[in-house]
């Protein structure tokens, strides 16, 4: 047992610190802190930064870019990343679909895509869920027919984050009608500039705009596009699940949010004095801060043993999805509880405005952040769904529902 | 006891819920034409004395008309400009605030009352707002936070500290040295930020008795804040409703999620929440007639349980409507939103079991 | 609408409070108000006293000694019994044989047993459950098999609540294989002197001794003990359910345990200063004061809706069934941590000890209560069971698990 | 980071386990058995260096061997005697104090440190209890309450405030003015309520230096703690293991429990609170060798979560058993006593999270 960091990753930490904060720019860092919208500039510029220190896709493949450190080097990077406020690399690039075209792609679509996606030259957007397919990803509708070559698309997918700022999507397409409907599911790559294709925003309860319906309307890929086997996709979504398990926790992005908390607690009143003296307040802080260090170590737990070649997915994922999803979620309540009435006019966004930063003051993103809080025990596999994981395969529980 | 509604009481759910319901459903409708809708119904007049010209409803008709007002996500500034403005105006004697209560009556004017400072939080009990005499009568200096429903056009209701101690001022719209600051609230409605830069108003525009003036807010705002939580049982028995019929509409896994007992579990949690808030609500109403500090106790008890519920029901809510309940578009996604906001008017839990507990409690109270 | 109480009804709160408060002896109300066990004499002394004034079986037909008073003055009478620690008239004789004799036995039937039963001059246990039929009470064995004049009885009861202090127990027992496992059961009066039953205490972890199991060899029931017809002791188990609901709150109960939890809190210490100014103790009971009022109110609007003929079970019975046995846990979280480290040295019973006082001091039954609270979302139907009942009765939800 | 055993610490718990096992198993222990079995496995040495006739285990090793004791649900007075006033003999210089060491090491004396006192609740750091000089030596008056596992053959080290300041000092059994009062524990263990009134000591029982003794007993304290967050780590992993399996078994309605959804996410949210534990106490036990303060919010911390945890698990396996559970001939009752009783010691979730927040809170303190 070596219950404390080495001296190496200690070190590694101090690195990664110094490194983000000479050269991410204080507006970049600002704007995250205070959990406004990011323009794509940034996004881009950022992540670029980060890229050049081989920070951006360290798990890939050492000649695709990636570097050859441990999880827990790569958990500490990603938590120092989240925590002081850096925009996080595009997950939609560097940890889907870079993974899936690295190990199934062929030469020619590495040499393609790779760079690009690492470097933000490239941005790619995620088209699995549909309208009838939520946590039941497997029964997607969404069609690719073989012509010549090319495939015909036509469907629909929903939840699209951010295809209005996107080059490109990847896709689960349904290429052939089987028995199990997990089969005859393919992988495939789509250029957005294609005709056919209708990006139509869904403007959230957060007011502001991430999530598009995206509509293909006999939409023609050429099939060297298509990303390893055909009728193989579902296999290759299932990979992702088993990669890179060192940012499920959000242990920097709570930290984050919880330094925030204290901030403005601080700063603001309570019932009787500062409001981080308040003891109903303060309480509910200190289990947030306990409820989240426990989860940093359970995070380390689930990395440390994730060299082991054995390998494939720890259920046990499972409890940094749904703890990590509650956490950030008390945190953006004590967040919302820290304006006191003020909240009400904090200002509220329109999503449909133009203008990213849509006029808000530092105030206005907490009610934001609020409401868009409540995604994270909805997407990426529901918390029902991730407590359904742990009781059938972690405690071994009989499978009826 | 007994907790059926009367003949009267029935027929008035009945109008009002209609109303609001058509009003919901109009794409046209705008605030003038809410505003008579609400004028022609009668309940302007609602909760005032005949002899002041209304219709002597009590806290069990305003509970009917609140939970109609947050089935349907009412936007009228009814709870600012009748039940807080209108009923302080009918407390306080003198030609100004009968004058002001007619125009609230007859639908020409609206009016909102200013509780909330910056950095004072919910305690409104000591205004850092200042009125000084002056030549022409008083000068008021300050700022306001956060009162919902003051647009340009409203008549505003000043607190502010007097030498005498706690004066309560009217002020018109387009005073000079006030400004107003519209701000969109999370769900949908407008308030406005206030600065108040040596407002003069006449001396008439001082109402009431600086000596009683702060016991008779009191009993306002503990009104106030019954009604805001009719109009959350209002929007968690909605909300709730949709949830359920959601439930047993959406497939996955080739049945209705429905058919889930986490979820049906879920459920049955937000209707226990929903029933315990009706509840105490129901107590809270019957204490308001009771002595200051028992009555407040009450009340404070149902807003905090109000506050729990509504944070329950609404997250649980869009829990159980997946990505649906996140979009603006489906409705489930606005009646969180006006929970929210319910919650925070008037203070979070925190504060009202903070007040209960100055108050010695539930159990001392009884 | 009238939501507060009438004037009668406050005058009859007034009444009953002053009778019990002058008739039931101060060292049982002590003992009932610290949670010790009751001894047999006691409890028959008590339930005499409140029978003496009609208070012991109010709702049975006036002709066998109830009176015509409504729900909810019925519901002030118990409220009053509980909150003023006054040990409540027997359950198995007051709320279920006494009605089920009342409404299907034969007139000899209701001589013999109902003014006995409501004096408790005879003492009733309960024969429900078995050690293979919790929840799902109708897949019950223990058979009844009829020969000439007498039922032979047997098979097993368990969790009989004081069958070692009773003189009779009423059993659902099994008198024919039918298709529906709910049909063939049939309700029989069983006195415990007859040769072939055998009590076997439980001890149970609040180291006290409550239930029991109840064993039936060859057991001879005179055919005269069955009350009503044959095949329908189902109709009749399920006929209680709908009856009696002025005490599914435990509402009286609930307020004597917090007026308890203050009174200690006030007399020790916290973290500083008396435990009952703790920021954080004091939370926990105004949420408990919170939540006990409103069900009290919840308990009322279920009752003052019962006089309406229509009936049958109001299935928000369910929400008095839930919270009142959580408000009923929090209250016994509350005690035991009124006494912090003493609670180690307040004493255990050890449940198989004659004496029934077993040398406890006053402090001892504090963790008594703490222990068997956990019952009281277990039995009469799991909170869990109740949920579903609400899911599925009140908001008509789907009817798979 | 390495989260693994080495092959030295795979042995010890095994070792431990099945030691542990077999006496749980064995009818016919009693505490001599049982204690001889500890000294036989070189647990009695385990956490004292090489130097003072130990065997240089750490706060890791602990956790192996008390994660071993709860799963068993262990009675003897490992944690008294060794980990509490063992270490503390062990870091208080003196021959006093090292001949009270041999007589633990080599099995003969056991020993309790009496921490709590009346009405002062967790707080034993101003020891009511008086130590006044007399002629003979010294002179103990005052009242210990809840004292684990202290028996009449029992050594006592008495915490008593002296003119220097904090003393410790050690009681023979039988000490004249001495007098136990034991009382069984809802775990089926022992404890005792002490009176000193005149206890009259030598000279040489004074232990330590009373300007560092607070210090010493705070460490010490401290690491007991986690001891206990490992117990009732053993514990609950034990009582979900019973749980699962009585899901698994046990039939209702034509279906084993298990297969009911409500149930399943009930277990899942068990393990969830262990794991988290684990986590926590993991941390704690990492800063063990950090400056006070930080050592200390971080066991706070743990113990908070422990408790919470053990709370939630204990009577969520209660109600899963439905009323096997509360049967006393049932194990998983007796490991839900167990979880009680540790949930009591050195304090609760709120004593617990008031010690973090005096100490700065986590953030804090990394």
């Amino acid at each position: 047992m070596e219950l404390t960091f080495t001296e190496g990753e200690r070190r590694f930490r101090a690195e990664v610190r110094e490194y983000l904060l000479s050269n991410i720019s204080e507006n970049i860092r600002q704007s995250v802190y205070e959990e406004r919208p990011l323009p794509r500039e940034w996004q881009v510029e950022s992540q670029q930064i980060l890229n050049r220190a081989g920070y951006a896709v360290p798990h890939w493949p050492v000649e695709w870019g990636g570097r050859d450190w441990s999880a827990v080097k790569r958990t500490i990077l990603v938590q120092e990343i989240d925590q002081n406020s850096v925009p996080r690399p595009l997950p939609f690039n560097a940890a889907l679909v870079g993974p899936v075209v690295a190990a199934f792609g062929t030469e020619e679509q590495k040499r393609r895509f790779l760079a690009p996606v690492a470097n933000l030259d490239m941005w790619f957007c995620q088209g699995f869920s549909e309208p009838n397919a939520g946590s039941d990803l497997a029964s997607l509708k969404t069609s690719a027919v073989r012509e010549g070559a090319h495939y015909q698309v036509n469907g629909q997918k929903i939840w699209t984050t951010a295809a209005h700022k996107a080059d490109w999507i990847f896709c689960l397409v349904r290429t052939a009608q089987c028995e199990r409907k997990q089969q005859g599911i393919s992988f495939l790559l789509i250029d957005l500039a294609t005709p056919g294709i209708t990006i139509r925003p869904i403007p959230t309860i957060d007011g502001f705009h991430h999530v598009n319906e995206v509509y293909f309307d006999d939409v023609r890929v050429p099939a060297e596009n298509l990303v390893g086997e055909e009728g193989r996709g579902w296999d290759y979504a299932k990979y992702l699940l088993g990669q890179e398990r060192t940012s499920l926790g959000n242990i920097g992005f709570s930290q984050r949010r919880l330094d925030r908390v204290r901030a403005l607690a601080k700063a603001r009143r309570g019932e009787a004095g500062p409001l981080i003296d308040d003891p109903d307040f303060r309480r509910r802080l200190s289990w947030a801060e306990i409820e989240l260090k426990a989860l940093e170590i359970t995070q380390m737990r689930v990395v440390a043993s994730a060299g082991n070649p054995a390998g494939g997915a720890d259920p046990k994922t499972s409890i940094l999805k749904i703890k990590g999803s509650e956490i950030l979620q008390d945190a953006a309540e004590l967040l919302l509880d820290t304006l006191g009435p003020e909240a009400l006019t904090a200002g509220f966004a329109d999503s449909l405005a133009s203008d990213d930063s849509q006029g808000l003051d530092a105030h206005s993103s907490v009610l934001s952040a609020y409401f868009t809080s409540r995604k994270y025990s909805i997407f990426g596999g529901s918390n029902e769904i991730q407590r359904n994981i742990l009781a059938k395969a972690v405690l071994g529980l009989g499978s009826k529902r | 006891m007994n907790f059926d509604l009367s003949e009267e009481q029935r027929m008035l759910a009945d109008a009002v819920g209609k109303l609001f319901e058509a009003q919901a459903e109009d794409a046209n409708v705008d605030s003038h034409k809410l505003w008579n809708g609400y004028l022609e119904l009668g309940l302007l007049g609602l909760p005032f004395a005949e002899e002041q010209g209304g219709f002597g409803g009590g806290q069990e008709e305003i509970m009917l008309v609140m939970e109609a007002y947050g089935r349907t996500l009412g936007t009228a500034p009814y709870l600012q400009s009748v039940l807080m403005a209108g009923r302080l105006l009918a407390l306080v004697d003198g030609g100004t605030a009968s004058d002001a209560l007619s125009g609230l009556l007859d639908g020409s004017q609206k009016y909102a009352l200013c509780l909330f400072e910056p950095d004072t939080r919910y305690r409104w009990h000591e205004p850092g707002t200042k009125a000084e005499r002056s030549d022409a009568g008083w000068t008021l200096s300050g700022e306001k936070r956060a009162v919902l429903n003051a647009e340009t056009d409203t008549h505003l209701i000043c607190p502010a500290t007097t030498p005498e101690g706690f004066g309560l001022f009217l002020i018109p719209p387009g005073a000079s040295g006030l400004s107003l600051r519209e701000r969109p609230t999370p769900d949908g409605r407008i308030a406005a930020d206030i600065v108040l830069d040596g407002v003069e108003i006449a001396e008439a525009a001082a109402i009431g008795d600086p000596a009683n003036n702060g016991a008779l807010v009191a009993k306002i705002v503990d009104g106030a804040i019954l009604a805001c939580c009719s109009e959350a049982i209002g929007a968690m028995e909605k909300l709730l409703a949709l949830t359920v019929e959601y439930l047993g509409t959406r497939n996955q896994f080739g049945a209705p999620i429905g058919s889930f007992q986490v979820l049906q579990h879920r459920a049955a949690d937000m209707l226990i929440a929903l029933e315990q808030t009706r509840s105490m609500t129901i107590h809270a109403i019957s204490m308001m007639d009771a002595p200051p500090t028992q009555r407040h106790v009450a009340v404070a008890a149902a807003k905090a349980l109000t506050n729990r519920a509504s944070r329950f029901v609404g997250s649980q809510a869009i829990q159980l409507h997946g990505g649906m309940g996140l979009a603006s578009e489906y409705p489930a996604g606005r009646y969180f939103q006006r929970l929210t906001v319910l919650e925070n008017m008037f203070g979070d839990s925190n504060h009202h079991l903070t007040e209960m507990e100055k108050g010695g409690g539930l159990a001392a109270a009884l």
